[in-house]
């Protein structure tokens, strides 16, 4: 674990969380009730079912700054929904992939299953998915995308200057 | 000369009258006792479940020495627990758990009885809190030692340390038994050592270890 | 009245609750407030003690008529407690309910942190997430279902039993479904009750006939539900009957069939006695069965193995009831609501190989022993051993897989109790030497205490001490021939070795084997331990999270017979006052097809568990069956063109949420704790 | 398959027949094995009572070569002193579930150039022989069935204490099958894995002789004429104090006490001489059941 500058300046890793009803935010509940303290890095997003989950709302957050995505559904066979779950998974599988092309670490994203009467496991697992962003450092893609725009602008300047140059 | 700790153990049926008995203050106060010692011997045994006893028994139960110990191990943690440290660290019951690991995987908490038993072996060694010349720790010091300058543990030498350290005249009434051991091959005198000592001793003299509070 | 069409540029009022010390010990909520007021479209932020009270709420109903407010914000406890409450208040005010959003700054946040600056921090997060989403809210109208009167009660214990008395004595109908070929469930096997010394049989038998006589009780025994659908108000539910081979409106249960049969006498282990006895491939699993019917085991019956029998049993039957060509039968039945009442088993003492259970033949369960003590019982109440002997010193092992982290944690509550029933009753029959190992006596009901003083009265030995082991190792002369219990005394402090010759493991109560399956079939959810879980440990012990499921009994954890009755009447009111009100409220997050952005892809049909879309073929266009739509979402996500929508959880609504997040400037400054 | 074989300073020494049949037996069934390169002492008990993380790290360098070497070929580790196996596989545990103790112990290895992923697999060879090379391949390479051998088999502590790898804590068969599979009988006793009080005969000398005591006793008495081991100290405990206990409580117990791979091997026709039958204090019955009559040791 290396420590970089942010870390020294106070950074503290942004999770989104998208939990399902029934389960995970259950669970979620059951942890507060317990008294689980856990790290504070975790804001969860409520959903009916982990297979409302669209993508675009993963990259949405992270575009947004979030510095990792977590999602909550039932375990398999366990959906309140019968199969919303499989439907989520298979859709995460896509999108790993193509959090991968996109550079985005694997420890960023993260789905699991956590039943309504696993309190214990949403502070393990918000504990353990802080411990590996912070490892990682912050992603700050909003950073990155205006460190892009203006790369891309000055690109753009830079070459329409020199196509002045060719064409002087 | 007698062996200096261990008592005899008497059995109930062996025991004369016994003599007349002595007044003892058996009350405690709260300032003679250290609270901090329960969680302080947990960490240190990574056995944070040490303070989940339930004062069951089955350690003591299953334990094969227990009715040799002045305290049973349900007594140690009890005592543990609530800051006996005294009493604890001088008792003989640390000395004599053989760590047959029984109350280990008997436990209905799941406490590591036996790591807690080894942390309170440290910290009586650490704290030298063991009557003098007592053979367990300086056994493990002299073996200790043994691995330090070879890498490996030469059975004959070590006895010989521990004989010569503790009880010089124990030394010749074993002398016959190692007489038979070595004249049937099982006790060599020759000295087992590894090629890499330099690096080991590195390892294990690092500037990352505990320091102990007894310079070994 | 404020207008409440949606189209208004938003009033947000906004209210952070205290809930005493719960959240404003850790989390500082008037920071929150002062937070909340500057953030854009808030017209009002308040903190108040408590926001669930009725001036709390009156908070938010005065402050929408006179601040002219068109959205409430509430930070408080978790939405599945008061998330109702707030939108009462809200449309008590006149705006629609829906215009509310809440956020759980309790069980998320301050129950759950240490460092209250982070929590506030993240409370805050929270916070504008929620203003940002309510201001794109849509009004909704909530939809009304009707409810099926009838209920139906899965297991014939003694919970399923005063479950269905209950409501069918408040005329409701009744299916009562029993695995068993009899309702009885455990306390049917048991000798005496704890603490009164009751006979079992006295109290249950009654309430056994009275459900089978019961007008408004259909009594399916020999039965299992395979197949529940539907929602509250309106299950269908498929039921398994399997074959007896006796039909039940033809026997009477005279028995005189068991008596004819070929085999003179039982091979095969009798499930009742616990293996204690045998029984004929044709039998009655007790005297007092109810229903009173026979029933033929085809596994150990020789017509079913080689169709040559001599059929001495159909022969002997004056009312033709046997019938060897019986099939399952599968029937369908609907209805509002449904209790489990489905129960628990004992553990198996196996398991602890250290205590010689199936090893020793001396050493029994404690339900063994309820049979054995047991007038009807295997040995007619004689405590006789499985080697025949008569023991002269008894020994019972309490907490056997319980309290313990190897097998189960939990205490299974009615051990202790049963333990000293036991000890009482095989004192009583055998004037044996009776000792009980125990780590604590729990004897918290009515009368329990008392209880215990009476058997310490009767000299009962009671050592404080789990035992570590039972073994045939005899290291005295006296000890030979016995099992020897190794227990330290506790209270003394010495290990002790006590040679008895009968030991009694008092076994804790388990979730059923299939109790996973079940709750699957039922949608509902189980513990980490396994039994069924209820809604609120407190304020909801038998409702589950679907609405029309109820639990009772030891399904829901180990319970004794006057908890489990407790339970199971409580069960019924709730499923009575369900009914009663005739029809429910449904939550309006169905989804929702625009037609413009539909391209007719069919994606979504194949994704609905529900088969609540299809396709109109005219149109080109998918359509959503409101009525069977659940709500999950799956297919909004699904929907390439985006053209499903989902009212409650609206892309926008969840973009809004994610924005507000993270829209803070500067990164989360913490204590820099994790 | 093959082995890396980590012999542990006991089966130099006290534990020398130990060492000879295993690797007899191993010849045998032809089953290779490498000796851990450089290996040293894993700490025993004793270490652990001075310094927790410098006993890991003792141990840990062990399994680090063991590492190294499997990744150019070589097996599991192998570690037939109960001892040693215990301290192994504890490292390994701790390593896996403590932070604290894996950063410490990496650190120190690294200092002495040696670095550790966690993937060494630490096995017994009772284990390897019952459970990798299997009932059915040994019982076919019996020569000499072991008939009239009444076996009382004992597994001691730390074999099976406390992670269970392979076997029960409190009950365990293995040994049991494999005697049965020689042609033994293997007899039912409830001190399988009773504890033989470890170094305390050499330290509290009284406690340890009455444990021992206590397990000569029962195995007599349930008719045993052989106990069998498989660890170099609880055969030293058993064997070499019987006449003190004799002497010291009024006892007459006279049991040959074998290692389990000598008895392995007897039943292979390996040679007794190969086996270090020799060095054993009270000889074995004869398999027809008859036992010579040789005085023990003083």
């Amino acid at each position: 674990m290396t420590t970089t500058a942010e870390q020294k300046n106070g950074w503290e890793p942004r999770i989104v969380a998208f939990f399902c009803n029934w389960c995970t935010y259950t669970a979620a509940d059951l942890a507060g009730v317990s008294r689980l303290r856990h790290a504070p890095n975790a804001r969860i997003i409520r959903v009916m079912c982990s297979g409302r989950l669209d993508p675009q709302f993963v990259l949405d957050a992270f575009a947004r700054g979030a510095d990792g995505v977590l999602v909550g559904g039932c375990h398999p066979g366990d959906c309140h929904y019968m199969e919303g779950n499989y439907k989520a998974l298979r859709r995460v599988r896509l999108l790993e992939r193509m959090l991968d092309a996109m550079g985005i670490h694997r420890d960023r994203f993260r789905l699991e299953w956590i039943s309504a009467a696993e309190g214990e496991k949403v502070k393990t697992t918000i504990n353990d998915m802080v411990a590996r962003v912070r490892a990682l450092g912050p992603l700050g893609l909003p950073g990155r995308f205006a460190d892009w725009d203006r790369e891309m602008e000055e690109l753009a300047h830079a070459v329409a200057a020199h196509t002045e140059d060719v064409h002087a | 000369m007698k062996l200096p700790a261990p008592p005899a153990i008497r059995t109930a049926a062996a025991s004369s009258p016994p003599p007349m008995k002595t007044v003892t203050r058996r009350l405690k106060f709260e300032s003679e006792l250290d609270l901090s010692f329960g969680e302080h011997v947990a960490e240190r045994a990574y056995g944070q479940k040490l303070l989940s006893c339930i004062q069951c028994g089955t350690c003591s139960a299953t334990c094969p020495l227990s009715h040799y110990m002045d305290y049973t191990p349900r007594k140690i943690i009890a005592m543990t627990r609530e800051g006996f440290k005294e009493e604890v660290l001088n008792s003989l019951t640390i000395w004599l758990c053989a760590s047959c690991y029984s109350c280990t995987v008997q436990c209905p908490r799941q406490i590591h009885i036996t790591d807690v038993m080894y942390a309170l072996k440290r910290e009586a060694i650490a704290r030298r809190f063991y009557p003098p010349k007592h053979p367990i720790p300086v056994l493990a010091r002299a073996f200790f030692d043994r691995v330090m300058h070879d890498g490996r543990n030469t059975e004959s030498r070590l006895l010989i340390t521990l004989y010569l350290r503790t009880n010089p005249f124990k030394m010749l009434k074993e002398a016959f038994l190692g007489l038979h051991l070595f004249r049937s091959g099982r006790l060599s005198l020759g000295r087992e050592h590894i090629k890499g000592i330099k690096e080991l001793r590195a390892m294990i003299n690092g500037p990352g270890q505990r320091k102990e509070a007894v310079p070994l | 009245m404020p207008e409440s069409n949606g189209h208004d540029a938003p009033r947000i009022g906004f209210y952070v609750c205290h809930c005493g010390h719960n959240i404003a010990g850790i989390v500082d909520v008037a920071a929150v407030a002062k937070f909340a007021g500057a953030l854009p479209n808030v017209v009002v932020a308040r903190d108040y003690k408590y926001m669930c009270s009725d001036p709390g709420q009156e908070l938010i109903t005065t402050d929408i008529r006179e601040l002219k407010l068109n959205r409430i914000v509430v930070a408080s406890c978790s939405p599945l407690l008061h998330e109702h409450t707030f939108r009462v208040a809200t449309e008590k005010g006149g705006l629609n309910p829906f215009y509310f959003q809440m956020v759980n700054i309790r069980e998320n946040v301050s129950w759950v942190s240490d460092d209250g600056k982070a929590a506030t921090v993240k409370a805050c997060d929270l916070v504008r997430a929620a203003v940002r989403r309510v201001a794109v809210h849509h009004p909704l109208e909530t939809k009304r279902v009707r409810i099926h009167p009838d209920v139906l009660i899965v297991g014939g214990g003694i919970s399923g039993i005063h479950a269905a008395l209950t409501l069918a004595n408040a005329g409701k109908k009744v299916t009562l479904v029993e695995r068993e070929p009899t309702i009885g469930g455990h306390m049917a096997m048991f000798d005496k009750t704890f603490p009164t010394l009751d006979c079992a049989a006295c109290i249950l038998t009654p309430k056994m006939s009275a459900v089978k006589n019961h007008p408004n009780i259909t009594l399916w025994s020999y039965s299992e539900v395979t197949e529940v659908s539907g929602y509250v108000g309106n299950y269908t539910v498929k039921v398994k009957r399997k074959p007896r081979y006796v039909s039940e409106e033809l026997c009477v249960g005279c028995m005189e069939c068991i008596d004819a049969c070929v085999y003179k006498e039982g091979k095969t282990p009798d499930e009742f006695n616990q293996g204690l006895s045998k029984r004929k491939p044709v039998y009655i699993p007790f005297p007092q069965a109810t229903p009173q019917v026979v029933l033929i085991d085809p596994e150990t019956c020789i017509e079913f193995k080689s169709g040559r029998c001599k059929k001495t049993c159909v022969e002997k039957c004056d009312r033709d009831a046997i019938d060897f060509k019986q099939k399952e039968e599968i029937r369908e039945i609907r209805v509002g609501a449904i209790i489990l009442a489905t129960g628990f088993k004992t553990f198996d003492a196996k398991r602890i190989p250290y205590y010689g259970y199936g090893k020793f033949p001396n050493v029994y369960t404690s339900i063994e022993v309820e049979r054995l003590v047991n007038a009807s019982g295997p040995t007619s109440g004689e405590l006789i051993l499985r080697d025949g002997r008569r023991p002269k010193t008894v020994g019972i092992i309490h907490c056997v897989g319980s309290r313990d982290k190897n097998t189960n944690r939990w205490c299974s509550r009615t051990c202790c109790m049963y333990s000293l029933k036991l000890a009482h009753l095989l004192k009583e029959h055998s004037h044996a030497e009776v000792y009980n190992f125990y780590i604590d006596i729990r004897a918290a009901g009515k009368a329990y205490e008392e209880f215990y003083d009476k058997l310490l009265e009767e000299n009962i030995h009671f050592i404080r001490g789990r035992v570590a082991e039972v073994t045939d190792w005899c290291a005295r002369p006296e000890e030979k021939d016995k099992l020897i219990i190794r227990v330290e005394d506790t209270m003394i402090g010495v290990v002790r070795r006590v040679p008895v010759d009968m030991v009694v493991l008092a076994v804790g109560m388990e979730p059923k084997e299939d109790a996973q399956d079940v709750r699957r079939m039922f949608n509902i959810s189980c513990s980490t331990e396994g039994f069924f879980l209820e809604r609120h440990p407190k304020l909801a012990p038998v409702d589950t999270f679907t609405d029309g499921i109820y639990i009772a009994g030891a399904c829901q954890g180990p319970k004794d017979i006057p908890d489990s009755v407790a339970q199971a009447g409580a069960a019924a009111a709730q499923a009575l006052s369900l009914i009663d009100a005739g029809e429910v409220e449904l939550e309006p997050n169905t989804a929702y097809v625009v037609e413009e952005d539909c391209s007719g892809c069919k994606s979504c049909l194949a994704i609905c568990p529900y088969t609540a879309i299809s396709r109109d073929e005219a149109k080109q266009k998918a359509v959503i069956n409101e009525a069977l739509c659940k709500g999950c979402g799956t297919c909004v996500a699904t929907c390439p063109s985006g053209a499903i929508r989902q009212h409650l959880f609206e892309d926008e609504q969840i973009f809004s949420e994610i924005q507000g997040l993270l829209e803070a400037d500067e990164p989360i400054l913490t204590g820099g704790q994790a | 398959m093959s082995y890396l074989y980590f012999p542990g300073c006991s089966l130099r020494s006290t534990g020398r027949a130990y060492e000879e049949s295993i690797l007899a037996v191993f010849r045998k069934l032809q089953i290779p094995l490498t000796e851990l390169e450089d290996w040293n002492c894993c700490g025993a008990t004793a270490y652990v009572s001075i310094d927790e993380n410098r006993a890991f790290t003792l141990a840990a360098r062990n399994l680090a070569i063991a590492e190294r070497m499997k990744t150019n070929g070589g097996g599991d580790l192998m570690a037939p002193c109960s001892a040693c196996y215990l301290v192994l596989e504890k490292t390994q545990h701790y390593m896996e579930t403590d932070d604290g103790v894996k950063q410490e112990v990496t650190a120190a290895l690294r200092r002495g150039g040696l670095d550790y992923r966690g993937t060494t697999k630490v096995r017994h060879p009772l284990d390897i022989l019952v459970n990798d090379i299997g009932l059915d391949r040994i019982s076919k390479a019996v020569v000499h069935p072991m008939k009239g051998m009444n076996v009382c088999c004992y597994y001691g502590c730390q074999v099976v204490r406390p992670f269970e790898t392979f076997d029960h804590a409190a009950y365990p068969v293995t040994m049991d099958r494999l005697v049965t599979a020689l042609g033994g009988k293997s007899i039912d006793w409830p001190m399988k894995a009773r504890c033989c009080g470890g170094s305390l005969t050499g330290t509290i000398q009284e406690a340890g002789l009455r444990l021992n005591r206590a397990l000569l006793k029962e195995a007599t008495a349930r008719g045993a004429n052989i106990i069998l081991t498989c660890c170099p100290l609880c055969q030293h405990n058993l064997e070499c104090y019987q006449k003190r206990i004799n002497r010291r409580f009024g006892e007459s117990l006279q049991m040959p006490i074998a290692y389990f791979t000598q008895f392995l091997g007897l039943a292979l026709g390996i040679p007794p001489r190969e086996l270090g039958i020799q060095r054993l204090f009270v000889p074995l019955p004869e398999t027809d059941g008859k036992r010579k009559e040789v005085p023990a040791h003083a």
